[in-house]
Formats: structure tokens, sequence, C-alpha cells
């Protein structure tokens, strides 16, 4: 899933700026359950900034729409929209410029940084794991990803800061993705994948080709 | 009809029965004893149990280890009482593999060389025991400085050796304990050194010296053990907070120890350095390594060590985080046999009471989800400080949804609190929302 | 293949090779370049240009090796895949070939959180090894990477490095092996202390056959102090410093520690010279060029013969 | 005792609003503290502390039990970290982090339990002016 957070409250207050009235939306699908963007959420950043902005006497609504990144999903808040002055996405990035699509009309601002896609390790953390490149190679690393693992994105083998199964950029906090792998590996008995010289990746599929689209040709109506 | 009410409904049914079967883990003393008592009340029992037979359970209870009196002959006749009865079923070489569930209707998965059978349960009793872990100083010579019970196979091989007449090993010439307090398991160092020392000193007249800081609890076979060792010529060093400090030479270890028992003009403390060739230490008890397994399919809690249990006056002694799951003996600290009779008294009791009737009512105002506002974050699941909470096909819409169990609910709130998608409410009960109440603020 | 590389021809010709590093000044100032030069004139048979170590921002490498040739030092361009996409790569070792510099040490580059630039955003489009098999392509097939023919292939004398005390240490040699299947023609090693755990890992590679085809370099770092001892040990990932060692710079005393310091790295260079398959050290005095001379006269490196260009 | 802004305590059942019963019968409860009893101090919702602030409390306080005495075993661990979690909201908005506030408390303590909310009165007058209107 996406994993967002909101933003520190001062940056959402400077958003908010001159306007009276604004609308917060929240959205019930990938930051629902990462704690960032829900129901929940919605409902204590609004209830925050009316406390914040208490002198100044602003209003702060707030909804929750089952997925804040489709049309459909998103079309019902517009008597909400029109009538606030701006609107606060609880969203991903997705959601957030979903909202401003629909409503190119009304100001949106996004309350949430939108970090990467993930998963919950434990209740309260989540780590990246796919960077989405464009180009799956896990079936050559043992089902661990190092472009998004390995803080360097090393495609053949550990480089000389891979200590005790611990990454030298944040020893506490991350492990080293080639250790994992190597260990895969080693239990799968297929440590030869990791003498093969892995070739230059080609980035186009990835974040670097110029903006992606997926198109299926059959489901288009 | 309010969809909520009907899910309150649908999902806690007002009569809810509860097996009378009960699984109770671990063929050690515990689990024997629990299960002879819950069979005396009248519950049928499966005790599952996978090592070969209960023989290897019981090793550790024939040790000094455990206090003063012998069990060697009390445990088989329990084993046998065990076998004899026809409303316990034992099921050796066999592991648990799942645990589906809640009290009453616990859906357990076994696995016996391979095949694996499903049985329902009301109620569980872990009674899996502890673990010796003999793991010793760094030492450059380890057969030097060795643990009770290497020191009791010691003797046990050397008597042997006497009866069938083959030499033994060398005998050590002086020999020394030391038995440091370390909480609850002291009094079964101290009672397990103290039957080591005499018998060191009856089988292989050694000098032998107890560097102890306390001689164990005050118990009636602990005083007499202690009076039999001063008797038969054992020597005694009482420290403080300085631990004795061990030195190995080429050929004999030397143990340091400040003495701080009174001397006759009651001021000397002295240094003490004690030349010795065998060193003996106890060991660590520590839980199971499969502990740590058990407690993940049983969702249950344990202490920092890793014993089950965690520390919390609401819980009986016994009792765990989840109604009808208990826990007797070894595998929540347990280490004395007289103490683990009594509570596999009473753990028996207290599942005896819970699945004796037929049906039982349900807590009042416990929590239920929305499951159309569900987003399957699984954050109630795991919150749930009772584990009361399901992932399951919910009998409303058909979908997946968190459910709370209504028998295994206790109507914290807790869930409530965490859902980040508002999707749970307390049911209709005495309790209110706090949100509620603050209405009535404004 | 014509030879254009001194350090290659050493090498290849069974000599025992003497590196030292050099790093740029954090500024334009060809004098500090030039200061660090004068120390190491003569005593050694190629200098590595560091490539903005731990990231922190210096004057280019490919501009200080062009330097260090007019005072007559063989420069050894250090290359990171850390700032530069594989067009950036290819075009800086065609200018450096152009310029005359003729080995190339090939790395992945320090991760930019530990610089001075932590905001900045990586590239590492390539790995060290694909840029060894880029360069040797280059060289070799006169193709880059695109297949596009190269006009004027550049003769570069390819070098990687190891990391022989990093985990997992079983990978190692299979990582090495890699390297040198990619074209990695000399290997420079991270500094070594612990010589025992460095024995097993050169019969590692002596077992993998791996000695017969690259060059490797030892690496070798004086310590300054305790200070610096301990804080590699801890904090620096791929160095082992065995506690003796530390040992011995306290027991130097205040003052003294620094010679302690040089001594161990002697007595290093010394038993690296007996160890089979080891074909040169690579001497990184960090801040402290101005001891290279005085530690190779003491290892009985000197004089060298010298680079006949 | 008259006073100038009112208090919220969110009380578990099982220790704080036994306690607030012993406050109460011993030296009574002053007015402007409202009591708030929960079924475990673990089900005080964040958006429940700010909502009793935007009510027009001046500041509110959740009494759970000792470590070890929670009936819901984490409860009380869960309540102290939303209360830091709401103390950190309201330190964003410059807003005072000691208008919020968690005490563990037996149901015995009576006398704790009047004298945390002094404490607690004391201290929030001394603040000014946010939470201080609208009552």
């Amino acid at each position: 899933m996406i994993v967002a957070e909101r933003k520190p409250i001062a940056e959402i207050m400077e958003m908010v700026g001159p306007r009276k009235k604004m609308l917060v939306v929240g959205c019930g699908a990938c930051v629902t359950v990462c704690m960032a963007g829900g129901e929940r959420e919605a409902e204590i950043l609004a209830t925050t900034l009316e406390l914040a902005f208490r002198n100044e006497g602003k209003q702060f609504l707030w909804d929750c729409v089952e997925r804040q990144c489709e049309t459909e999903f998103v079309e019902p808040l517009r008597d909400k929209v029109r009538a606030s002055a701006g609107v606060l996405s609880m969203g991903c990035g997705v959601g957030v410029q979903t909202l401003a699509a629909v409503f190119p009309e009304s100001a949106v601002f996004p309350a949430l940084n939108t970090h990467f896609m993930g998963r919950p390790v434990e209740q309260g953390l989540w780590a990246e794991t796919c960077a989405g490149c464009g180009t799956c190679i896990l079936s050559k690393t043992g089902g661990i990803c190092p472009i998004a693992r390995c803080s360097k994105s090393l495609l053949n083998g550990p480089c000389g800061g891979s200590v005790n199964g611990r990454c030298e950029v944040d020893p506490e906090h991350i492990e080293c993705a080639w250790q994992l792998i190597y260990d895969r590996l080693e239990a799968w008995d297929a440590l030869d994948l990791m003498d093969e010289i892995m070739p230059p990746k080609d980035w186009s599929t990835s974040a670097h080709g110029g903006v992606r689209r997926v198109f299926r040709e059959d489901v288009v109506l | 009809m309010d969809v909520r009410k009907t899910v309150a409904l649908l999902s806690n049914p007002e009569h809810v029965s509860l097996s009378k079967r009960v699984l109770v883990l671990g063929g050690g003393i515990g689990g024997i004893e629990t299960a002879l008592n819950l069979a005396s009340l009248g519950c049928a029992c499966t005790l599952v149990e996978p090592g070969e037979s209960l023989e290897a359970r019981a090793e550790a209870m024939f040790s000094s280890h455990n206090a003063a009196k012998d069990y060697a002959g009390f445990f088989s006749t329990r084993k046998a009482a065990l076998f004899r009865d026809f409303r316990i079923n034992v099921l050796l070489k066999t592991r648990v593999v799942s645990v589906a569930g809640h009290i009453g209707d616990f859906r357990v998965r076994t696995d016996c060389a391979g095949k694996t059978s499903a049985q329902g349960f009301g109620a569980i009793v872990v009674a899996t025991g502890f673990e010796l872990d003999a793991a010793l100083p760094d030492t450059e010579m380890p057969h030097r400085v060795i643990s009770h019970l290497e020191l009791e196979k010691r003797i046990r091989n050397f008597r042997q050796g006497m009866r069938s007449g083959r030499a033994g090993s060398v005998i050590p010439k002086d020999v020394c304990f030391i038995v440091a307090d370390s909480g609850d398991d002291s009094a079964i160092r101290s009672a397990s050194a103290l039957k080591g020392a005499l018998a060191v000193q009856k089988f292989w007249q050694s000098n032998v010296f107890v560097c102890c800081q306390n001689v164990g609890a005050p118990r009636e076979e602990m005083e007499k053990l202690y009076g039999e060792a001063r008797s038969s010529g054992v020597v005694f060093f009482k420290f403080d907070e300085e631990r004795p400090a061990i030195s190995i030479g080429d050929t004999v270890l030397e143990v340091t120890v400040r003495d701080s028992s009174a001397g006759p003009d009651g001021e000397w403390k002295g240094l003490i350095k004690i030349a010795c060739d065998l060193l003996v230490v106890p060991e660590r008890f520590v839980p199971r390594p499969d502990t740590a397994c058990l407690r993940r399919l049983l969702r249950v809690n344990a202490d920092a060590s890793g014993f089950l249990q965690e520390n919390n006056v609401w819980l009986k002694p016994g009792a765990s985080n989840r109604k009808g799951i208990f826990f007797v003996g070894g595998c929540r600290g347990s280490l004395d046999v007289d103490d683990i009779l009594v509570e596999a008294r009473a753990v028996a009791l207290e599942v005896y009471n819970l699945v004796r009737s037929d049906e039982v009512p349900l807590p009042i105002g416990i929590a239920t989800v929305d499951a159309a506002k569900c987003a399957l974050c699984l954050t109630c699941l795991r919150s749930c400080p009772h584990a009361a909470v399901e992932v399951d096909h919910n009998p409303e819409t058909g979908g997946k949804a968190a459910l709370v169990v209504g028998i295994a609910c206790e109507a914290c709130g807790i869930c409530v609190a965490e859902c980040p998608a508002n999707a749970i409410q307390m049911g209709e009960g005495e309790h209110q929302q706090a949100a509620t109440e603050l209405v009535r603020l404004r | 293949m014509k030879t254009v590389s001194g350090l290659q021809a050493l090498l290849d010709g069974g000599g025992f090779a003497v590196t030292a590093e050099l790093g740029p000044p954090k500024g334009g100032a060809l004098e500090v370049v030039e200061r660090k030069a004068k120390h190491l004139v003569g005593v050694v048979d190629g200098v590595n240009v560091t490539d903005n170590q731990t990231a922190v921002v210096r004057m280019s490498s490919i501009a200080a090796c062009a330097m260090l040739r007019r005072f007559d030092i063989e420069p050894v361009m250090q290359m990171v895949c850390r700032d530069r996409n594989r067009i950036a790569l290819q075009s800086d070792v065609l200018g450096a070939y152009a310029l005359g510099i003729r080995n190339i040490l090939c790395l992945s580059g320090d991760h930019q959180c530990f610089g001075n630039h932590a905001g900045a955003k990586n590239v590492f489009d390539l790995d060290s090894i694909q840029l060894v098999r880029m360069v040797k392509c280059m060289r070799d097939e006169g193709r880059f990477l695109s297949g596009d023919e190269v006009e004027g292939a550049p003769e570069m004398f390819i070098g990687a490095a190891a990391s022989p005390f990093s985990d997992p240490f079983a990978y190692r040699i299979r990582r090495l092996a890699k390297k040198v299947a990619a074209g990695a023609q000399f290997i420079q090693t991270q500094c070594i202390y612990d010589v025992a755990k460095f024995r097993k890992w050169m019969g590692m590679a002596e077992d993998a056959g791996l000695v017969r085809k690259t060059h490797i370099l030892a690496g070798i770092t004086p310590l300054k102090s305790v200070g610096m001892a301990t804080y590699m040990k801890n904090s620096v990932a791929g160095i082992d410093i065995p506690d003796e060692i530390i040992k011995r710079l306290r027991a130097a005393g205040k003052g003294k520690a620094a010679e302690e310091g040089i001594a161990i790295a002697v007595e290093t260079i010394q038993e690296m010279r007996a160890l089979e398959g080891v074909h040169g050290v690579h001497l990184m005095a960090i801040e402290w060029e101005e001891k290279v001379p005085e530690i190779l006269e003491r290892a009985g490196l000197l004089p060298r013969k010298g680079w006949s260009g | 005792m008259a006073s100038e802004f009112s208090i919220v305590a969110f009380c578990c059942e099982h220790s704080g609003a036994l306690a607030a019963g012993t406050a109460f019968a011993d030296a009574g409860i002053p007015d402007n503290v409202k009591i708030v009893s929960v079924p475990c101090s673990g089900s005080v919702q964040t958006i429940d502390i700010l909502k009793a602030l935007h009510s027009g409390a001046a500041g509110v306080v959740i009494f759970g039990c000792h470590d070890g005495a929670c009936k819901h075993l984490s409860g009380n661990q869960r309540a102290k970290k939303r209360v830091a979690y709401a103390a950190g909201i309201l330190e964003e908005i410059g807003w005072e982090r000691e208008r919020v506030g968690f005490s563990t408390i037996a149901s015995v303590e009576g006398k704790v339990f009047s004298d945390l909310l002094a404490q607690m009165t004391h201290g929030l007058r001394s603040l000014a002016p946010e939470g201080s209107e609208g009552v």
C-alpha cells in the first residue's frame, strides 16, 4: 500500500492562509490503513485546525471518501467543496490530484507527505519494499528487492558498508538488503544467482523514463 | 433495521454454547495434574505432548532442583493414573499447528508425525514447562566449571561405576558452589546447591564450600538441609552485593569471596580465597524454546523474560490475557513442584467453572464493527488486549471485515479508540462512549 | 594490447607496486594538490585521487589527476557511481583518457548521507561491477553501453575495490570473482589491520583462482591516534581493528601513538610483502601524505624504480 | 469553588472513577472538573481529548490504572501514548503541552486524585488565555 504521514500542522496552517472555511477530506484506502489520513485523522485535523484558529473563528468541516483516487468517489463532495474556500486533502498525492482534477476551480492542498509503497512491519512501523521500477527482478533476488531496500539500489551484491547484516547508512534501522538476499538464496541453495553479473538496468520503465502509463486495450470501453 | 444492531446480533448470538473438552499442552507434572483434576471434575481432556514419552519431561523434576523432596515415586503413580483415566486422551509426539476460535470453541489443529487432525476445545491449559540453560561463564576449562545438572550426572555415573566395580573418573578434592540471589528461583537454586553439596561430601568425601547470598526462603525442608550440611562439615560463606571473583590458573581454580557474616568480634569482613578443583554454578531457568511459537499461536502475552503470563494484578495465577486460556507450572515461571500441584488444582477449578454451564451470558457493552466502514487495516486485531478480534467473513455482508467476538470481548473500548476508520462502536450497554458524554459539556 | 599505464607495466611485469592516495582540496586551490603531491613524487608508482570521498564536495578527481601528471605522478582516477549516470560516466572516462589518465578505480561510492549534501539525489544508475564492465567494453570492444562505436577507445588499466572485512564474509570472494570477471585488472582493498583475517581472505581468493587473474594491492592506513582507531573500528563499516592494535597505540602513551601507528603500518606492509598473491600495497595516509616516504623507507620499499612514462 | 475554566477528567472505571468517588466523599470535587467515566483509559481517543478542548475545556486529564494494574493489560500504556500524541498536536498549534495530562491512580487514592486536579488547576491558571474562554 501507499504509506504517508501527516504534514506538520504549522505547514498545514500556512496553507490555510486567509481562508475562513475549508473542507478536510480523508481517504478510506491506503492512508486509513497506515493511519495517516482516514476518517479518524480527518476529524482530528479538522478539530485541531479549529482549535488553532479559534480566535479567528475559522471553520473546518471534514468528510472521508472510499478512495480519493477515484473520480466517482470524489464527485459527491461537490456541494461541500463549493461551500468551502479550499480543500485539505488527507489522501496520498494521487488523491490530492484527483480532487484537484475533479474540482479545478477549488484550491486543493496536501495535508500529507506521501512516502512510499511498503508494508507494515509491525503496528506503527511501515517500511518501503517496492520502488515501482516497472521491471521486477525479484525472481533473481530471492524475493527481496535491492532497488527499494538497498540504500544504493545496487544490483550486484553488497557494497563494503554491509556489517552484521546492517546497512552503514543507518545500522540501527536499515537491514542490508544484500545480506537478506544472500541468506535467502543460501537457504534455497541458489547462491549461483549472485555470481551472475546483472547488467545495467533499463530505468526507462521507472520514474526516470518520463511520465508513466499502464494501458490495457481490452478493458478500454 | 440499524445495520450495526444487526451485525451485533448476528455476531453475538445471545446464547453461546461451550465445549467442555479441555486441551492440556505439555505432559510434565503440571499437565498431568491439571488433566487429572479436570477429569475428576467431569471434564474430558486431551493432553498433547511433543516428546515420545512423559519421562523426559519429568527428568528435571527428579533432579535436586525441585525442593527437598523426592518425587520420582509420586510422578510414576500420577502418570499411571493419567493413562488409566478414560476421560483423558494422551497424544504423544504431537504438536499444535494452529489455534483458531475463542473460549468455548477453540479449534485446534495438531500434527503427529506428519498427520494433522483438528478438534474443538472449550478451554486450553498450557503446561509446557521450563528449560535449564546450562550456558556457563566463558572458561577455558569447561569441565572444571560445571552446572548442577552436570554434577548430578557425574555423581550418578560415579555411583554406577562404584556398583559395577569400574573405576570412575578422578574425584575432586575441593569443590566449591556459588549461589547468587536471582529472584523467584533462589530457593530452588539453594536447595539444589545444598543437595549437591551433601552428595559430594557423602560420595566423594571432598571438602565442600558453599558461597551464597542467602540460603533460600525460610522453608522447613531448607532449614533441615542447611543444618544437615553444616553438621556434616560443609563450609558456608555469605556474600553481599560484591559477587565472588573466579580466577582460573593452570591447575586450580580460585574463588575469591568477601565473607560478610560477622566473625567472633562482630566486625570481621574477610576476603577469602578458596582454591578448588571443581566449581559448581547454577543453571538459568528459561522458557522452553517453543514457548514463543506457542505464544503466537495462542495470542497470549508473556513477561519480560519470556515466561507466559504477564505481571498484572487482574490476572489470577494461571490466567492469561485471553478468556479460556490458562497457564500452569514452569511455562509461567513456577518451578517448585509443590507450588505447581496447587496451581494445577486451582486452574482446573477455574476451567471447570468457566465451561461447566452450557451457555454463558454475553458481556455487556461489547464492541461491534461496522463492516461497511472497516478498512481491514488489522489495527483492532493487533491491539485488542484480549485477542477478541478476528478478521472473517461478515455475516451481514458476506465480505471480509473485522469481527469482535462477543464472548471473548471484555468491553474495554481500546479497539474503538484505535480504529483509524471510525468503524467500531461500543455496544449499547452500561458503557457510553466518552464522546457521547462530552456532548453534555457543550 | 598497447601498454600505456606505468602501473600496469610494473604489475604485469611481476613487480611489487606501491600506490598512495591523495584527497583533492575542498576548493580550487592548485597549490594544495601540489603540496600534497610533492611528498609522493618518486616514492610511489601511482596515486589514487578520490572522487568526492565520503560524499564531501571536493575538486573533481579528473582535474586533480590531470594536475598530478604535470608533477610527474601517475594518477589512478577514482570514479564513483553515486554522482553520474551512464552518460556522464562514459563521457568522463573519455575525457580522462584524453587528458592522459590511464588508470581508473571503479567504485560504488559512499552514500551521500555521510557527506555535506545529505539532501542530494543520488544516481547509482550503474553499480561498481557494471562500471568495470562498461569501461572494459569501451576499451576492448570500442563500444559504448548503447552499442554505439567509440571513436578512440580509452586504453584504461581498470581496477576495483574489495572490502574483505565486510559482510557477508563468505560472499566477499564471490563478489571479488564477479569484479574480476567483469574486467578488474587490479584490486585495491579496504585498510587491513586484522592480518589473520586478511590471510584467510587471501587464501579463499587463491582457492578461487583469482590471484592469478588480477593484481591485489593491500590497503594500509596508518593510525594517528587511539581516537582515530576506535572511531574507525566502531563507526566505519568494513574496517576491523583488533583490540591488540588499539592496546598497542594506547600503551605507546600520549604523543607517541602516531609513532606507534606508523610502526604498525610498516609491520603490516612487511607482512603483506611476504604474503603470496599480494602484488602491492595501497597506502591511504589520510591527510598525512608527508609520512608516506618515511613509511615506505622503513618498510624497505624505497627507492622506487619510478615511472618511466 | 468558583472557577473561570473547566477541566475534563476521563477516568477509568476501575481506578480513576473510583478514586473520584473517594475524593468526592472526602472533600468534594471542584465544580469546574467534569468527570467522564470510561471503561478503560485506553478507550479514550485522541479526538476525545481535542473535542473536550474544543468544547471549551482548558485542560484534559486521563486517569488510568497503575502499571501492571490495568484490567485490559495495556490500556493505560495506550492512553499514556495517546496523551503524548495529543500534547504534541497542541504544541504544534502553539498551545501548552500541560493542557493535557495522564496519571495513573488507584481507586483508594482519593487524596492523590484531588491533589493532582488541584495541581492541574493551579498550572492552568498560570496559562493564558487560549483555553480560558468559552466555558
